[in-house]
């Protein structure tokens, strides 16, 4: 056992926990944060896959312009209390059950396989002049599609907001948060 | 080409007539069109010796393994003349209903017409399928559109339930279709198959629902007597005069030839129904008070007994059967043209309300009693050559066992249909006349010329029957050819 | 490729034809203008003709099917905007931005029917799903179309993640996304029946089939009627040429696996779409459920999967997107979208009725339609796959279908009423006639449609 | 995988619009992260010769957090959208729309 | 002479078709001539065949009725020494019906009247049908065809409810019979291939002769159906009691059914199968049994019956019981020879009482009567011949027959025997009871009746006058040849048709049994005479009160067979078809409505709800697929 597969287990377990924590927390803002730490722990995963730049990624655009919107849409809204009413009991409690029994059947399904997901390598092509490289070549077309993906969500975002001024001021800084992350990729990309 | 003029006919002539806004110029252009494609179905029926003008073949669909295919033999020719028969006496006999937006009722019916002609000349399963609807949407609107009071359901619960047995029907074409070495829809493909006993044995399920429901076969029947009672007259005598024919002719064209032996498996338990179907309805008939039910049902016996007939496979059985066919179309369309006029006289369908109309109405009596003496087959009417066949087709059956018992119940018919029958001429004609009878006239020229028509048409083929077996005698061979044929191979 | 970049820019340019132009109307014509445009460019492709030759490394293919299907797709959309684009001025005030978002639907559903990778799959899903989420909850001021948008987004943000983990599940079994470049490793094969698993799931989502269904009638019903309309046929028939596509490539090797479960799928989503049907007093909620039925019968060309199931697939589509925006056009007129709300329409509007008529008759199946002859192929297509009793359990759930849609016919024509129905022009008029026309044409002679496929 | 299936329960279990958005976040991030282990996984024995193996499985991976920036901006302005009108964001008060 | 012979149904039917349709425009006067001359024309040419002897067994052949591969019935006539003897006796005892008609119509409305010969023409059509038809079909043609006469005769009054009623019972009860006769000739197509008598039952070539032997059952079963035909027409046990009520119609018409027509086509079907009967002595058994049985039930019931018609029509059925024991016994000729002579005294006796209701102004209870002797003379005397010749004394044509049939049947059967003779008594008593009580003692009836009593016109009492004449000297074509040489002329004359079988029986027991049957109808001539000499109406009591209700037999009918029929029909319509199969049918259209219904609550509007159960569903998609497909 070596000391990235003593590493990986203990992220996991952090990451399991806080991602328990993310859907257990009364708090919404509380939930947040730990969603955020959950998605630091990823990054460490994706460290420990020699995938560094998408855990650089992943904090930048997860941790911090989506989860920073999250957490602005919850303070604009006054969420920070506790205001969810209860849910049935039993709702719940059979939602828990069925994801529950879902993971069962798939983990079982699954457990043939189980040990092979775990043998971790090393290599370089996480590394962003590989990834680039390939970007640009291989998936142009994606990319270039990805844009009218994000034109239809700019404008989506405009035409919801538009009519309500104090809300389409709020919504323009996300659409250009948006933006700017983009464009950073694109940037650090090249 | 003659045969697809059949079709043409009626179909221009119905769309033509949407156009004609006028109530009395749509009804002369579509009797005009009625009779000139009797005129034709006549000169089909006499004068054209050629095949290739029987027969008409065109592309269409083909990569669906379909064409445009219709051909004219026996079978068909007997139907068609009914069809072209039974048009202009209904439009003469309803001369004087009247309808609102009379371009779209007469439209419908033309409509109507050339459906029925395409099911009847159709060689190709996917044409038939699609005439076997096209037939059925326009009575659909018929019904709804101009019929009684309770219209809606009634005929909304007809067409659901036609239109499931159809679409189980259209999944058996297809599975045939399937079966077929070139894969093709047309007829002779379908002819040609030798499926096992068991495929027949559920195949022959599927297609016979659709023509059970429509005949229909007892259990099956429960919308008829109501769809009757609510349609307009004009719309009843073509669903009980010629429709209803429809289910008898797929048997005959789609069923018996393509799986005899599934047909030979459940003959029994099809003819034991058709025949509880007879005995059952006739009981019910006498019953009604209500005179168009009292015919419904008096129209599901005799249609039990045809479907009964067909399930013993003898000679003398089909060709009664089809000279049933056009006989039975005749007659019921007489009943209802009586019907209609004393609906339409006295306002009120109920026996209970009427009586002693012969006193104002001698002709009408008179004709009504030739008419219902057919209903109930007597000698010399067209009926009794179509039942006597059959029921010696069911006594000479080689097919069931219990050939005995099916006739001998199936002979009970004759006794009830004389019993209901005589009932209803009784209630209706005889008796004092009461408050609603005693404005009653005589019927009028039209009407008279109608009935006449019915009338005569009785008379001479309860006389002279020849030429309507002599159409159908080719026919009969070679199905009992094909089905005997089959038979034997699997046997 | 030549309408999806065509449809692309034309989104482009509606999104700024809103600065330039101030009048509705010369928006609205500029984008039939553009729509007309990338008609001409995708048939010119279907001819042969390219105009960008751009290399997509084997992530798209544009062969026949797809050229043809988006050929239909963008047919139907001319047609949706010639009758309903006019109303939608009174959705909101973003007129340019509503037809900048079908314009990028449209390209979405130019990559969704022409994937070869997984991930154009995943990213022309998405082009579709998030203008939709967005129309969807076009009407702001008005709750339900909130809700409805909020549960759309939410539901399709859960089905796209169940997607997501299928894409992983099935390039962890087989190394790539590429659909032809895809090697099973027989030790992942598992990992490849819950990729297959998960990916039926979210398609059967996006397509609507049950037990998955259940956003379709509220958002269907939530969203303003002139989006219904489009999300309604034209989406959803990309989505069954998405999923048409996906099981064909990538599946059809473990068929054994899935036939049963789409036979289930199919057999479910065509007994709940008709039977909840049945009790539906708002005709929008009907169509919704109707789609849901509609979506049942598509199914059945996933199901059986051979070259009936994608003639009939391509038939399918036209005829029922055709029908179904039609009828939707009509209700958009109405004041009242409950049944009740049709009564005597023959009488003031014989013309609109009758074309109503053939179109219900189409979604009905009932023969001389198109609707019956793509149903037929599926039927077809089904019990050659084997499922005959598929089929008659379909044909069945057809004629409870047909309780439904007559009863549309029966307050139309058999009942008495003072329905209101606004803004009806010529234009409008006409351009129904010319669709029940196509109807009827396409119900006597498919192969105007199928013989593309083949020539 | 077990990520995800916390994913599904938090989607389940609460009634926040915003939790169960983060919930599908949640979801996203468990397949990138199994999406980067196969992509090592199956490339295992050519990462040698072939430097960029394996990549398409990163570059997914770039591509979902692209969709799902756009998914975010869209989805909470719905969410704003919607608090604006009712004031709340609990799903369960959504039920105008039913039967 | 052979060349006319289509023109003895035909001319009937000529006269139907004019009087039909011309109804509205015809006199009276021509009505009557079309409706007598052509009846009148057609006995001419059947007399005429009579006198050239042209008779013969070939069919003569018109046209194919139905020509199929394997069934070929011809519509064909064939005229023989039976059926000629039987066209004689329709047309001609038809034409002097005719006759009294003219007159006893005569205050008929001119359409009613025109109605009634148009009628009357085709019920002699249909008679001549049913007896010169070469095979089963035409006769089945003809047989149905007198049942559809009959209903519309008896009906002639159609305003009279009970009177439909009446007539319908009639055809139906005919048809219960038509349906045994339809099955036999099934049956016999089954058997020999073809309904042709010709063809069936020539003595060198029939094949019954050939092909039955082998099959008795089939022998048993077809003749036991044709004798359920019979039992129809005929009026046997258990169909007899729609004659009775047959009484609804105009008396003439009551005399046309009983004596000429109608009634005596069982009796012709029988003799002219015989071939087969031969071959099925069960049948001949029960024939006689039921024969025998008729004859003394409505003997019995005849005697307490007060309707003057009702009488007669007891007495009819009676008498055909008497026929069909003949018939029984094997005596064909006897029974034929029966026919005959009781088609003339039976004709005169109806025609006799029809003069008398038409003198007491439509009255017809013998209770309400008497007295009449010196009003109606002629009536009178007539009826009197009648009565003679029917209660069977020397040398009235009625003795001659009935003791052909006695005779027979004391060779074969002595019980069935006693029972003919008590029926024989108990025919004379009731007959001259009814004579007695009409004609003798005092006019019981209203006075206005009283003043209106008169004679009737020479149209009606001509007709009497020659019917009395036959019904006496009718019975000599039979006289056995005990009393004459030469005798048992008939037997002789219908040979060709009906096999000689030769009695042996002793000269002694021959005389014996005419004293005895002579003298027990004389005795209760004797009796009734002094029972009713001086009628006084009496409340019937005990048997006399089962008696006068006719054994309760319509009763039973009703409660066992009508009434279960109609009970059944009301169960089936509201029980089985409202809320059996239709509501089945409704049922499951209601059921996916319902189905509907409850689907919505699927649809709860909640996010979380579709969520869960999405899940559930893959939980369980996942579960099906891994776990337990395997």
């Amino acid at each position: 056992m070596g000391i990235s597969e003593i590493l990986f287990w203990i992220l996991a377990a952090l990451t399991l926990f806080s991602a328990v924590m993310v859907i257990s927390s009364k708090n919404p803002v509380f939930s947040v944060l730990w969603l955020i730490f959950t998605f630091f722990t990823i990054s460490a995963h994706y460290i420990l896959l020699n995938a560094q730049f998408l855990a650089i990624v992943n904090i930048i655009v997860y941790a911090g312009a989506i989860m920073v919107l999250f957490l602005f849409v919850l303070m604009l809204m006054n969420l920070g209390k506790e205001s969810e009413p209860k849910k049935n009991r039993w709702l719940k409690l059979a939602g828990a059950v069925a994801g529950g029994s879902l993971l069962l059947v798939m983990v079982a399904a699954l457990r043939h396989t189980e040990n092979q997901m775990t043998e971790l390598v090393t290599g370089d092509i996480g590394l962003i002049k590989n990834l680039g490289k390939v970007l640009f070549t291989e998936f142009v077309v994606p990319f270039e599609i990805s844009s009218i993906l994000f034109l239809s969500a700019m404008v989506g975002a405009v035409v919801l907001g538009k009519r309500d001024k104090p809300v389409e001021n709020l919504i323009t800084p996300a659409v250009a948060a948006d933006e700017v992350a983009v464009v950073s990729i694109e940037n650090r990309d090249v | 080409m003659i045969v697809f003029l059949l079709f043409l006919i009626p179909l221009i002539g119905g769309l033509v007539s949407f156009l004609i806004r006028d109530g009395k110029a749509v009804r002369i252009w579509t009797l005009f069109v009625s009779i000139v494609l009797l005129g034709v179905s006549l000169a089909a029926n006499n004068f054209v010796a050629d095949p290739a003008q029987l027969s008409f073949n065109a592309q269409w669909l083909g990569t669906l393994g379909s064409s445009f295919s219709m051909k004219l033999d026996g079978l068909s020719k007997l139907l068609c003349l009914l069809t072209a028969v039974a048009y202009p006496i209904i439009f003469i006999a309803t001369w004087k209903s009247s309808y609102t937006r009379p371009n779209n009722f007469f439209g419908l019916m033309l409509l109507t017409q050339a459906g029925l002609m395409g099911v009847f000349t159709a060689t190709d399963a996917l044409l038939f399928y699609f005439f076997w609807e096209l037939a059925l949407i326009p009575v659909y609107f018929l019904c709804s559109g101009w019929g009684g009071e309770k219209r809606i359901s009634v005929t909304f619960k007809f067409f659901i339930y036609t239109f499931t047995a159809s679409v189980v029907m259209l999944i058996g074409l297809v599975y045939l279709y399937f079966q077929t070495p070139d894969r093709s829809f047309s007829m002779e493909s379908f002819y040609a198959l030798n499926l096992d006993a068991s495929t027949q044995s559920w195949v022959f399920w599927i297609l016979f629902l659709a023509f059970a429901v429509k005949m229909p076969v007892f259990p099956f029947h429960t919308w008829q007597p109501d769809t009757y009672e609510q349609s307009p007259t004009a719309v009843t005598m073509v669903l009980s005069g010629i429709m209803v024919k429809m289910g008898i002719f797929g048997v005959i064209r789609w069923v018996l030839p393509i799986v005899p032996v599934g047909a030979y498996a459940w003959g029994d338990l099809v003819m034991s129904f058709s025949i509880a179907g007879i005995i059952y309805a006739s009981i019910i008939a006498i019953q009604q008070d209500d005179l168009k039910r009292l015919i419904a049902y008096s129209s599901i016996a005799h249609i039990g007994l045809m479907a009964a007939t067909l399930f013993a496979e003898t000679r003398s059985g089909f060709q009664g059967v089809m000279i049933q066919m056009f006989n039975h179309g005749v007659n019921i369309i007489g009943l209802w043209i009586v019907v209609e006029l004393i609906e339409r006289q006295f306002g009120t369908r109920k026996l209970s309300q009427l009586g002693g109309i012969a006193q104002k109405a001698p002709v009408l009596a008179t004709l009504l009693v030739i008419v219902a003496f057919a209903n109930i087959s007597l000698p010399l009417t067209n009926a009794f050559v179509g039942e006597f066949l059959m029921f010696n087709g069911i006594w000479n059956s080689a097919v069931t066992e219990y050939r005995i018992v099916f006739t001998a119940l199936a002979g009970l018919s004759i006794i009830l249909a004389a019993v209901y029958t005589l009932n209803m001429i009784q209630k209706v004609f005889f008796g004092p006349e009461n408050d609603i009878t005693s404005k009653g006239v005589d019927i009028r020229l039209n009407e008279k010329l109608a009935l006449s028509g019915i009338v005569l048409l009785i008379l001479v083929f309860g006389i002279y029957p020849q030429p309507l077996l002599n159409l159908t005698s080719g026919f009969v061979e070679s199905l009992l050819t094909k089905i005997n044929v089959a038979n034997l191979i699997v046997n | 490729m030549n309408a999806l970049i065509f449809s692309a820019l034309s989104g482009v340019i509606m999104m700024y034809s809103g600065f330039v132009f101030k009048s509705n109307k010369a928006i609205r014509t500029l984008a039939h203008i553009l729509l007309a445009l990338v008609i001409v460019a995708n048939l010119m492709e279907l001819k042969g003709i390219a105009i960008f030759e751009v290399d997509t490394k084997g992530m798209l293919y544009f062969d026949k099917f797809a050229l043809l299907f988006m050929l239909i797709a963008n047919f139907c959309t001319l047609a949706f905007f010639i009758l309903s684009s006019k109303d939608m001025e009174r959705v909101g005030r973003s007129y340019s931005e509503y037809f900048a978002l079908l314009f990028f639907i449209i390209a979405g559903i130019a990559i969704a029917s022409s994937f070869k990778s997984l991930l154009m799959l995943f990213l022309g899903i998405e082009i579709i799903s998030i203008p939709l989420y967005i129309l969807t909850g076009t009407d702001k001021l008005n709750l339900k179309s909130n809700e409805a948008s909020l549960k759309y987004f939410l539901l399709g943000a859960f089905s796209t993640g169940l997607m997501l983990m299928g894409i992983a599940l099935v390039y962890g079994a087989t190394g790539s996304f590429i659909t032809s470049e895809m090697v099973v490793n027989p030790q992942f094969e598992v990992l490849l029946v819950i990729g297959m698993m998960l990916l039926l799931f979210s398609m059967a989502f996006k397509v609507s089939a049950a037990p998955f269904h259940f956003w379709t009638p509220d958002v269907y019903d939530g969203a303003p009627t002139v989006f219904t309309s489009f999300m309604s046929t034209i989406v959803k028939a990309a989505g069954f040429i998405a999923f048409l596509r996906l099981f064909d490539d990538v599946f059809s090797g473990i068929r054994p696996e899935w036939k049963i479960l789409v036979a289930f799928i199919t057999a479910i989503t065509l007994f709940i779409g008709n039977i909840t049907a049945v009790f539906q007093q708002s005709v929008k909620r009907m169509l919704a459920y109707s789609s849901i039925s509609q979506a049942g019968f598509m199914m059945l060309a996933v199901y059986a999967l051979n070259s009936d199931a994608k003639e009939g697939l391509l038939l399918y589509a036209a005829a029922y997107s055709i029908a179904t925006i039609g009828i939707f056009a009509v209700l958009i007129k109405m004041k009242d979208y409950t049944f009740d709300g049709f009564n005597g329409l023959a009488r003031q509007q014989p013309l609109i009725a009758a074309t109503l008529v053939v179109f219900l008759l189409s979604l009905a199946g009932i023969p001389l339609t198109a609707g019956f002859l793509s149903k037929f192929y599926m039927l077809k297509a089904t019990i050659n796959a084997g499922g005959i009793l598929l089929a008659i359990f379909a044909v069945l759930m057809a004629a409870v279908s047909v309780y439904y849609y007559f009863r549309l016919i029966q307050s139309m024509y058999f009942k008495e009423g003072n329905p209101i129905a606004i803004d009806i022009s010529t234009e409008f008029r006409f351009t129904l006639v010319a669709l029940a026309g196509v109807t009827i044409l396409l119900g006597l002679f498919p192969n105007l449609i199928t013989h593309w496929l083949y020539f | 995988m077990a990520l995800f299936v916390i994913g599904i329960v938090g989607v389940l279990t609460r009634r926040n619009a915003i939790i169960i958005f983060m919930c599908i976040e949640l979801m996203l991030n468990a397949v990138n992260l199994l999406l980067v282990a196969f992509s090592k996984m199956n490339n295992l024995a050519n990462a040698a010769n072939n430097p960029s193996a394996g990549s398409d499985g990163q570059l997914f991976v770039f591509f979902i957090m692209v969709v799902a920036a756009a998914e975010v901006a869209v989805g909470l302005s719905i969410i704003v959208m919607l608090y604006r009108n009712t004031h709340s964001v609990d799903v369960n008060f959504l039920n105008r729309l039913k039967h | 002479m052979k060349n006319l012979i289509f023109l003895i149904p035909l001319l009937p039917f000529l006269g139907f078709l004019i009087n039909g349709l011309g109804r509205n425009f015809l006199s009276k006067a021509l009505v009557s001539i079309v409706g007598c001359g052509t009846v009148l024309a057609s006995f001419i040419i059947s007399l005429l065949l009579f006198i050239n002897k042209d008779y013969s067994a070939q069919p003569i052949y018109y046209f194919d009725f139905i020509n199929i591969e394997g069934l070929r019935i011809p519509f064909a006539f064939q005229v023989d020494q039976l059926s000629g003897l039987f066209l004689l006796i329709i047309t001609g005892v038809g034409f002097l019906i005719h006759v009294y008609s003219t007159s006893y119509m005569h205050e008929e409305l001119r359409a009613h009247f025109a109605r009634y010969f148009a009628y009357l023409n085709l019920f002699v059509f249909s008679m001549l049908l049913l007896v010169m038809g070469a095979n089963f079909v035409i006769m089945f043609i003809g047989w149905e065809g007198v049942g559809l006469c009959s209903y519309l005769l008896i009906g002639y009054w159609f305003k009279n409810v009970d009177f439909t009623k009446a007539a319908k019972k009639a055809f139906v009860m005919n048809r219960i019979g038509d349906l045994g006769f339809l099955l036999a000739v099934f049956w016999i197509i089954q058997q020999f291939g073809t309904v042709s008598y010709y063809e069936l039952f020539n003595a060198e070539t029939g094949k019954v002769a050939i092909l039955s032997a082998q099959n008795s059952t089939a022998i048993v079963g077809i003749t036991l159906l044709l004798f359920l035909g019979a039992t129809g027409k005929s009026a046997q046990i258990p169909l007899y009691t729609w004659l009775p009520d047959a009484m609804a119609g105009p008396t003439p018409v009551s005399a046309l059914i009983h004596a000429a027509t109608m009634v005596t086509a069982g009796i012709y079907m029988i003799a002219r199968s015989n071939v087969l009967f031969n071959l099925a002595p069960l049948t001949m058994g029960i024939i006689a049994v039921v024969g025998a049985a008729t004859a003394l039930l409505a003997a019995t019931i005849a005697i307490r019956q007060n309707d003057i018609k009702k009488v007669l029509a007891y007495s009819t059925v009676s008498q055909l019981g008497y026929m069909f024991l003949a018939l029984g016994t094997g005596a064909y000729v006897a029974a034929v020879f029966h026919v005959m002579t009781h088609a003339f005294f039976k004709a005169l006796l109806f025609l006799g009482s029809g003069s008398v209701i038409h003198a007491v102004s439509g009255q017809q209870d013998i209770r309400l009567m008497g007295g009449l002797r010196k009003k109606l003379p002629v009536t009178y005397f007539t009826f009197l011949i009648g009565c003679i010749a029917i209660a069977g004394i020397p040398p009235l044509s009625g003795f001659f027959s009935k003791d052909a049939i006695l005779l027979n049947v004391f060779v074969n059967d002595k019980f069935l025997w006693v029972i003919g003779l008590i029926t024989a008594a108990l025919t004379a008593f009731y007959m001259f009871r009814l004579l007695f009580i009409t004609f003798n003692g005092t006019f019981r009836g209203t006075e206005e009746q009283r003043v209106h009593i008169h004679e009737s016109p020479a149209a009606m009492t001509l007709p009497l006058i020659v019917l009395a004449v036959l019904s006496i000297i009718g019975g000599f074509i039979g006289v056995p040849e005990l009393f004459m040489e030469g005798g048992e002329w008939l037997t002789g004359f219908l040979a060709p048709v009906v096999p000689v079988v030769k009695l042996h029986v002793e000269h002694a027991t021959e005389y014996l049994l005419i004293a005895l049957t002579t003298g027990v109808a004389v005795i209760a001539i004797l009796l009734a005479f002094f029972r009713y000499k001086k009628y006084r109406p009496e409340q019937p009591s005990g048997f006399a009160r089962v008696l006068e209700n006719k054994w309760y037999v319509d009763e039973l009918y009703n409660s066992i067979f009508v009434q279960p029929l109609n009970k059944l029909g009301v169960a089936a319509n509201r029980y089985f078809e409202r809320s059996g199969i239709d509501a089945l049918v409704n049922g499951v259209g209601r059921l996916v409505h319902y189905g509907g219904r409850q689907m919505r609550w699927l649809q709860s509007g909640q996010v979380g709800n579709y969520i869960l159960l999405m899940v559930i569903s893959m939980f369980l998609f996942f579960l099906w697929q891994f776990f337990i497909r395997k």
